[in-house]
């Protein structure tokens, strides 16, 4: 069992059109920057793949990143909670046009439904959204005398994660507040692909310490200097 | 006194009302300032939404790390005793009653507690981030708001106009004006700016105030 | 804010009768011995806490634990998924004679029923027990074509938990194994109890290193050399 | 070769099948053998419920770590790469289908794929564990077992007597005479004993024992 994988693109060659593909990350904490544009380079000499469903908190920010795969055209639907950011053009011209779905998701609720989606839960209750817009259509049920909202599963054909380390059975770290969605996205997605900053050797991480265990990952590609979103989008903008 | 409130009066006048010993979630914007005019000497820990218990200020310009970030990707620190976790579990602190007080902005406030503060209505794009799940979060709800809208009209309404966050869930609301405790939902007055009279209050209101004895004197240092 | 009590005495003293207490540890592996032999040692003295209903993944081996609670006669009722185990004799005698109750609850589902206490999820679907007699009674519904039992969330009025590290801000890891239930459980009850080994100083845990974040402890005793279950029946038995 | 495979040559049998590189989960008892005889050069990862992955043999006698156990409550050690979790984390491997294969004992199998191995009957204290997760949790079931009870009763049956852990969870089953698949609620044989007759074998098979090609011979070595 090895899950290193030496290059980006092979890691990322069988994502294919119409998939759904989560993807780490809050605003630029713990988004994947090489694998998302891994993604866009292969879209843009290919056009493959295109029609995608990304899930994120956010959709995307300046010109990097999930913004990347939107400007490139290969984003269908956003599924998400919060698709402002400092300059969320890319989303929203192509919102405001028609051109791109949303499925606008209330954040703890996106979270449990990935999380429901790797523990094998196909629907649970929740008290978000009780009352408003954002619950019609869904079944709601009374608990204890309280309203919750019938919440289904989310899972993906594929997640999109960076990691702190990694070791070759693919248990993972993540670094400080980029931990957020990617436990839960790694085990929600059938394929989990994962840039680490430094691949350890097997035993390297204490097995009290590891986040995501290994069962829950696929590949792992090492990117020992990885880019920081918002960095980038601070230096650009600067 | 002015004739209302500064955002950061307002801040101020929420912060005295922290528990020592609580655990808080500020929203982004406005109500992020509570923590700046936190009382001395009360211990309060600020939960994000994006898996953080117990950050501290913001590091100084150009000393920023940006995996960690509150949720309002503003760069933070950390105290010690601080924790890291995953959303789920962020949102587990919040959804199972763990957080004392999660305070918001509004742009309506219903008698009955409804809370209206994520959409102004169709024609823009919708974003919801973590409050719809922060309003069912916390032992207390607190709204932080101007008593008005900029247009003028009342913000503390019989019942909202735009889209809700939650239904019955406010307990508290700081405005520019008076703090008033939400009770068998109706608007119950705590306090009032002393150089206003109920009837001047009660003109910007649309929801009918309660008075139970009289009401206290809304006192802000200036900041 | 300083959760640490200088006394085991003092940390349970307001545990009172028919309350639900849940307790950490699979088998000897996480039991917090000495805080069940304190409540069994006020119950002994002073005829309180009586009654209670007890969650955990057994039903107690030997003379001591949770055995010690029910041979006490402070036990109304068991939650749990395997009440045997080498020597089950504290509960099968009482049981078969009728004078303790069973809620009998598959190991996964008593996980995520926990789970669910704590993060505010009144309800939740899963596949387990469906079409069995321990799905009688409950809610069914059918998602993608595939059938699932509704269950719902449980809580507790205290959790007794046993840690490795803890600091006053109620911040813990535990050791190995001993991990099992006891985070799901300190998350679930309205007041949790922590005996742990060493209390360090706040900010002595790496932040990415805790398991239980202080929000979800009130309490928490140090125990320097804690008793193990398993270790103690076997000397008991040698 | 003997008229029936000791327990030892079952888990052997089992063994053979270990995919390279697959997650496993090995019940309680008779099930926990098979690690024994896993083939050279293959790396199977084991789960067990309590919270380990990637745990290894048992630890010589004396120097147990109580806190270091599985779910049988044994002692274990652990591997490079081990990892260790809560229990809702260990349970959402299995429910979530993370897990390749779990292997289970039964009381009794019928051709629809329904497992009864937790209860009896009344009577007893009844215990349940984490097979009725198990069987929901992986994406292939296999049971070891007896071909028939103590009685000589048969455990193959058209449909199940006692309480069911399962509803068409199983997938393969390994017994003391035959390997079956079960395909569109049957059994289907994959190989059998070369001593033994398919008459021989419906015999003390209450299922109708459905043969694809000729099923080949069921070779064990000595153990």
């Amino acid at each position: 069992m090895d899950k290193i994988y030496p290059g980006m693109a092979d890691a990322i060659s069988d994502i294919e059109d119409g998939m759904t593909v989560m993807i780490g990350g809050f605003g630029g904490s713990g988004a994947p920057i090489e694998l998302i544009h891994a993604l866009v380079d292969r879209y843009k000499t290919t056009g493959t793949p295109g029609g995608l469903t990304v899930v994120n908190n956010n959709a995307g920010n300046g010109g990097i990143g999930i913004a990347a795969m939107i400007n490139a055209g290969m984003v269908a639907k956003m599924i998400c909670s919060f698709p402002r950011s400092s300059d969320p053009r890319a989303f929203t011209d192509r919102y405001l046009a028609g051109e791109i779905g949303l499925e606008l998701v209330p954040q703890g609720t996106l979270a449990e439904r990935i999380r429901a989606g790797g523990a094998g839960i196909p629907a649970f209750y929740t008290p978000a959204t009780f009352g408003t817009q954002l619950a019609e259509g869904k079944p709601v049920a009374e608990f204890d005398g309280k309203s919750y909202v019938q919440e289904r599963w989310l899972k993906a054909d594929v997640a999109l994660i960076k990691a702190e380390l990694a070791d070759r059975k693919g248990n993972l770290t993540y670094r400080k507040a980029a931990r957020n969605f990617s436990p839960l996205m790694a085990a929600a997605a059938k394929v989990t692909i994962v840039q680490a900053r430094q691949v350890v050797a097997t035993g390297g991480i204490d097995p009290e310490h590891i986040i995501t265990p290994g069962i829950f990952v696929n590949r792992v590609v090492e990117v020992t200097d990885p880019q920081q979103e918002e960095a980038l989008l601070r230096a650009e903008a600067s | 006194m002015a004739s209302k409130l500064t955002n950061a009066q307002i801040a101020w006048r929420a912060a005295q009302d922290l528990p020592d010993g609580s655990y808080v979630n500020l929203g982004i914007g406005f109500p992020e300032m509570i923590a700046k005019f936190k009382p001395e000497g009360r211990e309060v820990i600020y939960h994000t939404e994006n898996g953080v218990l117990d950050f501290g200020e913001a590091p100084p310009v150009g000393e920023e790390d940006w995996d960690l970030i509150n949720a309002g990707k503003k760069a933070i620190t950390l105290n010690a005793g601080a924790a890291f976790f995953h959303h789920a579990d962020s949102f587990a602190m919040v959804r199972g009653g763990h957080l004392d007080v999660a305070v918001l902005g509004a742009y309506q406030i219903a008698e009955t507690g409804d809370l209206a503060n994520w959409s102004t209505g169709p024609g823009s794009v919708p974003a919801v981030g973590g409050a719809m799940d922060l309003v069912h979060g916390a032992k207390q709800i607190w709204v932080v708001t101007d008593h008005v809208t900029k247009k003028g009209q009342p913000k503390l309404l019989k019942s909202c106009t735009l889209p809700l966050t939650g239904v019955g869930c406010v307990t508290t609301v700081y405005t520019s004006l008076a703090v008033f405790d939400i009770l068998d939902k109706r608007f119950v007055l705590r306090e009032k700016l002393p150089s206003m009279s109920l009837d001047e209050l009660q003109a910007v209101t649309e929801a009918e105030i309660v008075v139970n004895g009289k009401p206290r004197d809304l006192n802000v240092p200036e900041l």
